[in-house]
């Protein structure tokens, strides 16, 4: 006789009870308005607002990242250096610290330092201003960008850039020759899953560009203030809209990025 | 030609100490050594990717320790390929030519020309994970070569392929080397690569280049203890050395052997090749200056040789064709007779 | 002459700079209030309030997602079965979940369907209760658990497993006695980032659990109220016990998780 | 004695296809085949990993298809050894008496019994990280022994060690089944393995087996053209086959040639193995049924032994010693005499 495999049925059990979960509870939201009070509310005014501003600081702040993440990691995959180890660790304190903290280090630094107070003459305030809100999303979202392009350059032999230095590169033209379109798969998938974070960003942004309607109103922050008020219908279409656009990442990220660990 | 003077680098787990090596124009020359033994980083620091610790490297009487790889006119092929992953074939093969702005019309001639030297003129639109080992390090080497480089660095470059496909793209390189007149370094670690491709071979060992000569040379003379012992020397052996009659005369724990090479010093170390050695059940009528009488100890069948242990007051192995293990009818425990000749026996 | 290698001089500035940013914010909150001021908020009856329902609530929940996640993960890492995909794919999903938006999804579950209303009666209240701020930490945080024990459980090999059944283990045996023992590592730095973030886990605890003071006010809740109704020494001295908490969490997992990936 | 019948399993990547094989009491028998074939499923399915899609499993008397593998009394070694990391090396082979409740005192005098026979006795206290590849290897072995399974399963056990070491752990392996009389199934695809250490050996490809026999009846005398190819054969000759005077006489591209073998059909494949060819600048004066005078084509020196290509009509590969061939003084173009007997000659 052949025995059932216990074990086997247990985990999978678990996971499969877990992903159930999961489902309901997305399913518990979307579900939740009726289909009219939904659509009225994605066409009111405040929702449109909040998409629009979540696009925008989300769009730039995955920039951003990309523009500071992509460099950092090339770094630390590819040299040695003095201080590796600690830029290393410290690279990933954001992932370890809460996001409202950081926003709290984020409005001492913008509002009290002397480097905060000339950027903010000069024009750049950071303190309850969208540009607060992409700061903040940047600030607390870039050591993903940085860990899946750090992963991802790892994975990558060094000898494809040797090989390209001997066929005339540059060192530059050899990471942008070869190293970087084999980092696409990597790119996107890191890019597509800082995107979805910046525009789930709540906490950082919170502290430091505050939660003001109709100006810094991302849609995080219209469904906090919506659930404080009271007003159910905006909150839940907010949660809606969220869970579409993480879905929707997650779907992309996993294709392009299943191998790269975040 | 190539002159390396002295060159040092310390990788931590790899390093190169005081390397100095000539390799002439057109010479086929052959690094072997074991794992680790700084193959890789001696080739990776004269493509420049590294600089040196110290030392210098000539090309062509242009000093290039300093010049970045782009300037030095080397090619590099790796073991396993490195074939650019998002380009084809034909991208690939004419990477080097784009990068120096070479017209698109003499790119196309020139990786058509390499790559049916190469037999592969029919994958030019390929993409590289599309291709077999051979195929692709074949793109590889026509990647190589169609840069026309003072200097083509190979990299183990055979060592990711299947018997056949080595056997068959090591005449391509032999044939390649031929044409072209190319200065080649090739590093392996596999003697057979050795004997068919080399014009000379370098022995390295832990950073340390410790012999160059021919492939004859080194296998038949090694000059020191690891050589010997690398080259798969199965019969060395310590004793102390005289002088007599303008031949050495070597004793090995009571046994004499006679030698027709010279020592520096009273002990030394003492090899014969197995295959050298001949065996036979009778007593050998030839003019061999060493002959014993023993007794087989143990026999190893490998399939197209035997190894035939004899016990003679030392262990001698000697290597014979299946074919005559067969027809002597060796068995262990028979009284056997062997001999070599005086110049057979190396002294270092 | 040796050229300077300008590639690696502008990444490693970026990382540099990138390093030397982060450790000022750290800094900035530290030092921010006299080390007096921060004695006696820290002793205050609120902060320690805080302090107790923090590790209370975030070692409860971490103790949750590992007895979740590390059957699961070992499913997902060893066995095939109907909707693998599908499951990796939805178990991943609250990493790109805003927590705001788990935290209402829980709200709805507890509060409005059956399951949730027979649980309340049963005794088991989630709703704006401390047992919500653990089902909100554990909801958020058990895919890092989960992601970390996969890939530790992929990078050892089955053989291992193989071999101890030949040896005489059963499916279980071999699982507890051997690859349990090879994945303590994994295990370590997984508990310590689950730990970590549920520590600082704000957005759903927010939604589900409520913020009331000395009832649901864990560490950042309390960061969140007193900043709020302006108490900056109490909502500062909050912050630092968070990044003090961070920083020992993020040391620990480097060293145990360096190579596992999240 | 192991039976298996028509065992299949599909595993996607890896199948096994309807394979049949008797293994008897003592027999080590080994499997050899080329990379993919379907070797280490075949093992996993006996060690009771998977369970067969169809098929019987029956060791001494027990059909264990359906056991688990604790209840087979069958112990593995894979090629990279599997020493769970957190145990000693003492405890890593106590484990399975361990699991057996096997009180402690008769569990430590096994272990080191076990690891004394095998040379690792002063590394008992040791983490298997510690250890260099032979040793962990040693220790594996020892695990697998001192279980006294009714079959051992060897999984690539050599093929992950550097030269030196290989060989001496095939000597041990040799000698542990000497000493135990235990039940071997070896899988590898070395062909050294096959010589030194089978009784048997089964020749595997895409999961089915294709031929088992002694090794001389498979080097010599392989039943298809994959087997052929795959042992290395070098002359393998597609021509017509006709009956004369008890023999075969086999017709290719015009050359005759004479052989013991009887075949089947009229078209047959023919081969001669490289090193049962004899080669002279003098006629062969010898009772070889097959001689033909040529010229030479290719020397190709590969150390010890020497590949010479000879055109007769067709191309012959003689393999001789290097010392043969310095002493005939053989160059390309040269004519030459070859011969091989009848017997030499393999029909299928």
């Amino acid at each position: 006789m052949r025995q059932p495999n216990l074990l086997k049925a247990v985990t999978v059990g678990v996971a499969a009870c877990l992903t159930i979960f999961i489902i309901i509870l997305l399913l518990l939201v979307v579900t939740h308005p009726s289909p009219a009070a939904l659509l009225s509310s994605i066409t009111s005014r405040e929702i449109q607002f909040a998409v629009y501003l979540s696009i925008v600081t989300s769009v730039a702040s995955t920039v951003i990242c990309i523009l500071i993440a992509v460099p950092s990691a090339y770094a630390l995959a590819r040299y040695d250096f003095f201080g590796k180890n600690a830029v290393n660790t410290i690279v990933d304190m954001p992932l370890a610290l809460p996001p409202l903290v950081a926003g709290v280090a984020l409005l001492l630094f913008f509002g009290t330092t002397p480097i905060g107070k000339g950027l903010a003459e000069a024009g750049l305030v950071f303190v309850f201003t969208p540009l607060g809100i992409v700061v903040a999303q940047v600030f607390v979202n870039f050591p993903f960008m940085l860990r899946i392009m750090r992963s991802t350059f790892e994975s990558i032999s060094p000898r494809y850039e040797y090989v390209a230095k001997t066929l005339g590169c540059t060192d530059v033209q050899a990471l942008w020759q070869v190293t970087l379109p084999m980092a696409t798969s990597g790119l996107i998938a890191g890019g597509v899953i800082t995107w979805a974070k910046g525009i789930g960003e709540f906490g950082a942004a919170l502290m430091l560009a505050g939660a003001t309607r109709m100006k810094t109103e991302t849609l995080p922050i219209s469904l906090f203030l919506n659930m404080s008020c009271g007003e159910l219908e905006l909150a839940i279409s907010a949660a809606t809209i969220l869970i579409v656009i993480s879905v929707a990442s997650l779907y992309v990220f996993e294709r392009y990025g299943g191998s790269t660990s975040l | 030609m190539l002159s390396i003077e002295h060159l040092s680098k310390d990788m931590g787990e790899f390093v190169l100490k005081d390397a100095t090596l000539q390799v002439n124009d057109g010479e086929y020359m052959v690094i072997i050594g074991p794992t680790g033994a700084g193959k890789t980083i001696l080739l990776e620091t004269l493509a420049g990717i590294y600089p040196p610790d110290s030392g210098r490297m000539v090309l062509d009487g242009r000093d290039i320790t300093d010049a970045p790889p782009r300037e030095r006119r080397i090619s590099m092929v790796y073991q396993d390929y490195m074939l650019f992953p998002h380009l084809t074939v034909a991208e690939n093969i004419g990477f080097g030519l784009r990068n120096q702005k070479v017209a698109q019309p003499e790119i196309e001639q020139k990786v058509a020309e390499a790559a049916q030297f190469l037999s592969i003129d029919h994958l030019l639109h390929r993409y590289p994970e599309t291709l077999s080992g051979g195929e692709q390090q074949r793109a590889a080497i026509a990647r190589a070569v169609v840069m026309e480089p003072a200097l083509l660095l190979l990299d183990e470059p055979l060592s990711a392929l299947d018997g056949r496909t080595r056997e068959k793209l090591r005449r391509e390189l032999r044939r390649l080397h031929d044409a072209y007149g190319i200065t080649v370094i090739h590093v392996t670690h596999n003697f057979e690569e050795v004997f068919s491709l080399a014009d000379r071979v370098a022995v390295i060992r832990g950073g340390e280049i410790v012999q160059v000569g021919t492939p004859d040379e080194v296998f038949r003379k090694p000059n020191c203890e690891f050589v010997a012992n690398f080259v798969g020397v199965e019969n060395l052996f310590r004793g102390t050395c005289a002088r007599k009659e303008g031949l050495s005369e070597v004793t090995i724990e009571g046994v004499k052997m006679v030698s027709t090479a010279l020592a520096d010093s009273e002990m030394v170390c003492v090899t014969i090749r197995p295959e050298e050695i001949l065996i036979s059940p009778q007593p050998i009528g030839s003019c061999a200056r060493n002959q014993y009488s023993g007794m087989v100890q143990e026999i190893a069948d490998h399939g197209v040789t035997v190894r035939v242990t004899v016990d003679c007051g030392v262990s001698l192995v000697v290597l014979i064709t299946r074919q005559g293990y067969l027809e002597m009818g060796l068995a262990e425990g028979d009284a056997v007779f062997v001999a070599f000749k005086a110049s057979s026996v190396q002294i270092f």
